[in-house]
């Protein structure tokens, strides 16, 4: 998780992820930031997240994130 | 059959009584023949290519769809013998052939667009190097272009790639999806919607809500008077501007950008807002595709707010999948260990980015001027992407002067002479002349003569009055329908509702730009 | 794997071929044989349609200069006399348009060099076999314009360019 | 806010808007003050009926008859229906529905009209067929002449049609716009200058075809058969013009001739008997030979009328009190305009 936070903190210095719940529908994280986000992710817990999961859902907060990359770490 | 002509006025009066009249169960059936009959008069002939895209559409859905219920019903019944490792070799080799399918369905439907919209384009490009190495010119047939293919072409794809990814269930219905591909508001120029928005409001029945019907009916007439009173008239000065660029030049070019920003602005969003009340006198709600685009900040921001549907349908159907396949890994990868961690990680995105921007300029328009004006858009996107860290610490050193409300008048001014300077590339429709005159914009000083110049161009003063009292009425109401719904507020006012509604339609009638005066354009995004 | 893909794309080929051979042309109008009718005088090329601002501007000065309004003021047809043609303009509320021409001696040609005199022969070896002959007359068109000349015992006797009135 | 309140408010409202826009449509409809071409056909009704004569064509019959004359010297009491380049079918529609007004002895109809077979200009439909008042005869009349850029609802709401003008209202239009003095002297527009003819007249231009079109030859024969049944004589008639705008081709004549010889009808080509009618074409015409002015066209109708008497047996009505009462105005009034425009 805090692999992730490091990521997240790393684009956006001055946003505190870890308390942040709608990063996507208040426009935080728009479409350039999630590809970082997804290639920084696939590289570094070397998972795929492929293009349908690319939802707000998933993307809204960590924990969520967090969630979507263990569920593609186990399948 | 335009949206501006007496025609579609009598088919809407004729269509709405009819829909609520009809049987529920038959409302649908109704939109369905109504937008046939709307697409028969744009020619009998193109009415075979939507028929081909609906039911290619349709057949390779239902590939699909069957495909992966046979999956399901495989794994189950053989859920004991399978360990999770066959399990999951067979659900990827599923996975391949359903993509497959879809590869056939967007190939399919893509090449009739590519044929019937690019043919020419790619002829002409391809003859113009032949004339280089002297070969002579290949003769490019005159192809028809059907009405709003663009739009519904990637509606229906939308709908392939999302029952594909399972986002949405499978049409049975071929009438039912045939409507969903020719509804008729959005056929002219969008919105491109989703199939799980709109699908299940189309084939709903709609029993009459009179407060709806009467919001649609307002949202008619103001998109109705944008379009006739404001654009349509710029259209007559620009006309005059664009038939002779070079004689038109420097404070010209100024004021062709001014103008056009504002009547490609009246042009589009009252043809959405004519399409969008259409929809909603009907029951339906169709995406709002604008968000007061002159308000925003930045290039980024203005593209989350201008042509809404399409911004989106391309980032989810172009800019993702692209970012996240395989040999865009591969590159990532690559470009990290190469180039270091900081550069490569931008590598897949600005490679994505790009390509979905030229895709994006190509979708415009068969033309370079298109293609370099979403690549133009792409490079401002990119460089402000850069000057990101630059615009912190600025923000972070002036926190009251960022964050105060002038600097933020001036960010959106500026966005709006950017756009507007990229914008009227649409308008040259050819790069040379578009960046003759962006350089003669700098060095021809013409402003003297101006005044006089903008009264000979077809123009009178008392027309650039009603242009300029229509920008002032278009801002207050986006400013007040900002907050809360402006027809919702008016909707307890009768009296007032009635006066603004009654100034409005003698507005449209009188100072409209129709008629033999004038020959009502297109809008400008019809040639699609 | 390799030949599921070849087989995708093969078809999709097919398609768009076939698309484009059978790709619904719009119907050519039919253009007639002969090109654009013209007359070529002092340098200056008159055609049917022309606007006459800069043609008049380019020729010297007429002989003579005839304007007639019509009954509601609403547009004037003038006819400008040249030494060797008359020239027929129309003027209406969005500009004046070159209407007819007719050349009034040998010393101005067609564009393929018929003039006045020539004979019948020399007419249909230039503009191909008579789309149109009634009597004394050889009609040729092309577009909405067309060629009129005027025969009288074998020889060209009149020359007239003009657009086809309904 | 119940319904009924809510109701009640939009039919208020919807009348006001009604009102509002009927009354701008009758701002921005031209009034033809300047060109008085336009302001004709709609100054027939409050004259309708008790004539015996009716002229229909274009701007020959309406500048060359003068009833004024033809009453004054044989007490023939007749109307003229011309307007600016009014077409075969629009005279036939405009007898139509005068028929439904009076019963005239015979009709006059001037065959320059008859070399247009198809829709010419959409401004001079307007100014024929907007003066008209509604009827299906006026209803036909659109259909059959307009142009591929007109519709019909142009005609129905003129407001669609001339809205663009609310920028360049003119007082005219504020001091007209619910009702116009009258432009014409019984139909005849008067025009007293004087602009001689000049030059030798020039032949008519070289037409690529010089059959009279068929659509034309078709409404001129319904237009006879029009007046069998309503038992008034038609009467066909070329005024006299002498310009190679208005050329009057020996060909067309021929098929005139022909085609009256077979219906029997007369017809009276007043071209070759200039001299006879002792028309000048130095003092009787104001725009160098194409119409005739006031005197030029007082001589024809002398000469007219005494034919219209003697061959069509047109009643002498100066005798009837109640007829030569109305015209006692109609003299009047024309003989004022004469003294005032002669002044100008």
């Amino acid at each position: 998780m805090e692999q992730l936070l490091e990521i997240l903190r790393s684009m956006h210095p001055d946003v505190d992820f870890s308390a942040a719940m709608d990063l996507i529908d208040d426009g935080i994280l728009d479409s350039l930031d999630i590809v970082t986000l997804v290639t920084e992710i696939n590289s570094v817990f070397d998972v795929t997240i492929p293009a349908e999961e690319i939802v707000p859902e998933n993307f809204n907060s960590a924990d969520a994130l967090m969630a979507l990359i263990n569920k593609l770490d186990e399948e | 059959m335009r949206f501006t002509s007496y025609e579609f006025l009598g088919f809407l009066v004729l269509l709405f009584p009819l829909y609520y009249l009809v049987p529920k169960k038959w409302q649908w059936g109704v939109l369905l023949a109504a937008s046939y009959l709307f697409y028969a008069f744009a020619g009998w002939d193109c009415i075979l290519f939507i028929l081909l895209t609906t039911l290619s559409s349709y057949g390779v859905a239902c590939w699909i769809g069957w495909r992966a219920s046979a999956e399901e019903t495989y794994l189950a019944c053989h859920r004991e013998e399978m360990d999770k490792e066959r399990r999951k070799a067979y659900k990827a080799k599923e996975k391949k052939r359903r993509f497959h399918i879809l590869l056939l369905g967007l190939v399919f439907n893509f090449g009739i667009l590519a044929v019937l919209k690019y043919t020419g384009f790619a002829m002409s490009g391809f003859n113009q190097i032949l004339n280089v190495i002297g070969q002579g010119t290949l003769e490019i047939p005159d192809l028809l272009l059907p009405m709003g293919i663009s739009f519904y072409t990637f509606q229906t794809m939308g709908y392939l790639i999302d029952v594909y990814r399972a986002k949405t269930k499978v049409e049975r219905n071929p009438a039912r999806l045939a409507l969903f591909t020719a509804f008729f508001p959005q056929l002219v120029q969008g919105p491109i919607s989703r199939h799980s928005d709109l699908a299940e409001q189309l084939y709903m029945p709609h029993s009459f809500d009179r407060k709806e019907f009467i919001f649609g009916l307002q949202r008619i007439l103001w998109g109705y008077f944008k379009k006739l009173v404001i654009a349509d008239r710029i259209l007559i000065a620009m006309k005059t501007l664009l038939a002779d660029p070079e004689e038109y030049r420097g404070g010209y070019v100024v004021m062709l950008i001014l103008l056009y920003s504002v009547e490609i602005y009246a042009d589009f969003t009252g043809g959405i807002d004519i399409t969008i009340g259409i929809a909603q006198a009907l029951g339906m709600k169709l995406r709002e595709n604008f968000n007061r685009p002159f308000s925003s900040h930045s290039t980024k921001e203005y593209w989350n707010r201008w042509h809404i549907t399409m911004g989106s349908w391309f980032t989810d159907y172009v800019f993702y999948p692209l970012s996240v396949c395989k040999p865009m890994m591969k590159l990532s990868k690559w470009s990290r260990a190469h180039l270091g961690n900081s550069l490569g990680k931008r590598v897949p995105v600005y490679l994505a980015t790009t390509v979905t921007w030229f895709l994006t300029g190509l979708w415009h328009g068969a033309g370079a001027n298109f293609i370099v004006w979403g690549l133009l858009n792409c490079l401002v996107i990119l460089v402000s992407q850069e000057l990101e860290p630059l615009y912190a610490r600025f923000r972070r050193r002036f926190p009251n002067l960022s964050s105060s409300n002038g600097y933020g008048k001036f960010m959106a001014v500026r966005t709006f002479l950017l756009m507007g300077l990229i914008r009227s590339l649409d308008c040259y429709r050819n790069v040379g002349t578009t960046f003759r005159l962006w350089g003669s914009m700098l060095t021809v000083w013409n402003w003297g003569e101006l005044p006089k110049g903008m009264l000979r161009l077809g123009l009178g003063v008392a027309d650039y009055v009603i242009i300029l009292g229509g920008c002032l009425i278009m801002a207050s109401v986006s400013v007040m329908s900002a907050k809360r719904g402006l027809r919702e507020r008016l909707y307890q006012h009768p009296v007032l509702s009635w006066v603004l509604c009654g100034g409005l339609l003698i507005a449209v009638l009188l100072l409209g730009a129709y008629g033999i005066g004038y020959d009502a354009s297109q809008f400008i995004y019809d040639q699609f | 794997m390799k030949r599921s893909w070849m087989a995708v794309f093969a078809l999709g080929l097919a398609v768009i071929l076939s698309l484009s051979l059978f790709g619904c042309r719009k119907t050519e109008d039919n253009e007639a044989s002969g090109g654009h009718f013209s007359v070529q005088y002092k340098g200056v090329t008159l055609e049917i349609g022309q606007p006459a601002e800069e043609v008049l501007k380019a020729l010297s000065d007429p002989v003579s200069k005839k304007e007639i309004g019509d009954c509601g003021g609403l547009g004037a047809q003038v006819r400008y006399d040249y030494s060797s043609l008359i020239l027929y303009v129309l003027e209406s509320k969005d500009g004046a348009v070159i209407d007819q021409i007719t050349l009034t001696d040998d010393l101005v040609a067609t564009e393929k060099g018929i003039c006045i005199g020539d004979s019948q022969d020399k007419v249909k070896e230039a503009y191909g076999n008579v789309i149109q002959s009634d009597g004394s007359r050889l009609v040729y068109t092309s577009g909405d314009n067309q060629l009129i000349f005027e025969i009288k015992d074998g020889k060209v006797s009149g020359i007239d360019l003009m657009q086809i009135t309904q | 806010m119940n319904l009924k309140k809510r109701i009640l408010i939009a039919v208020c409202a919807i009348l006001v808007i009604t009102l509002i826009l009927s009354f701008l449509q009758l701002l921005v409809v031209p009034k033809y003050r300047s060109n008085p071409e336009g302001a004709m056909i709609g100054e027939y009704y409050d004259q309708a009926g008790g004539h015996d004569v009716i002229f229909v064509g274009d701007c020959e019959v309406y500048e060359s008859i003068v009833p004024a004359t033809l009453w004054e010297e044989y007490g023939i009491s007749s109307y003229v229906r011309g307007s600016a380049q009014q077409l075969v079918w629009q005279s036939y529609y405009l007898l139509e529905e005068t028929f439904r007004y009076e019963k005239p002895r015979a009709v006059v109809f001037n065959v320059l009209a008859l070399k247009y077979g198809t829709p010419q200009s959409e401004a001079f439909n307007r100014m024929t067929l907007d003066g008209m008042k509604w009827s299906t005869s006026k209803w036909k009349a659109i259909q059959a002449s307009m142009t591929e850029e007109e519709h019909f609802l142009d005609y129905v709401f003129p407001l669609l049609r001339f809205h663009s003008r609310i920028t360049q209202l003119t007082a005219e239009d504020f001091q007209y716009a619910f009702d116009a003095p009258a432009v014409s002297q019984s139909g005849y527009l008067m025009q007293t200058n004087i602009v001689p003819m000049t030059e030798a007249e020039e032949e008519g231009r070289t037409l690529s075809d010089y059959t009279l079109p068929e659509s034309a030859m078709n409404y001129l024969e319904q237009m006879r058969l029009l007046c069998e049944k309503n038992g008034a004589e038609l009467i066909l008639m070329k005024a006299p013009t002498n310009s190679w705008a208005y050329w009057w081709y020996e060909e067309w004549e021929e098929q005139i001739c022909t085609y009256a010889e077979e219906k029997n009808l007369s017809y009276y080509n007043f071209i070759p008997l200039c001299e006879e009618i002792g028309i000048d074409w130095n003092t009787d015409t104001y725009d160098a030979g194409v119409h005739l002015n006031v005197y030029g066209a007082e001589k024809l109708s002398r000469y007219f009328g005494a034919l219209l008497q003697s061959a069509h047996h047109i009643p002498d009505r100066r005798s009837e009190a109640e007829t030569s009462a109305r015209w006692q105005e109609r003299m009047d009034a024309y003989r004022k305009q004469k003294i005032q425009l002669e002044k100008e």
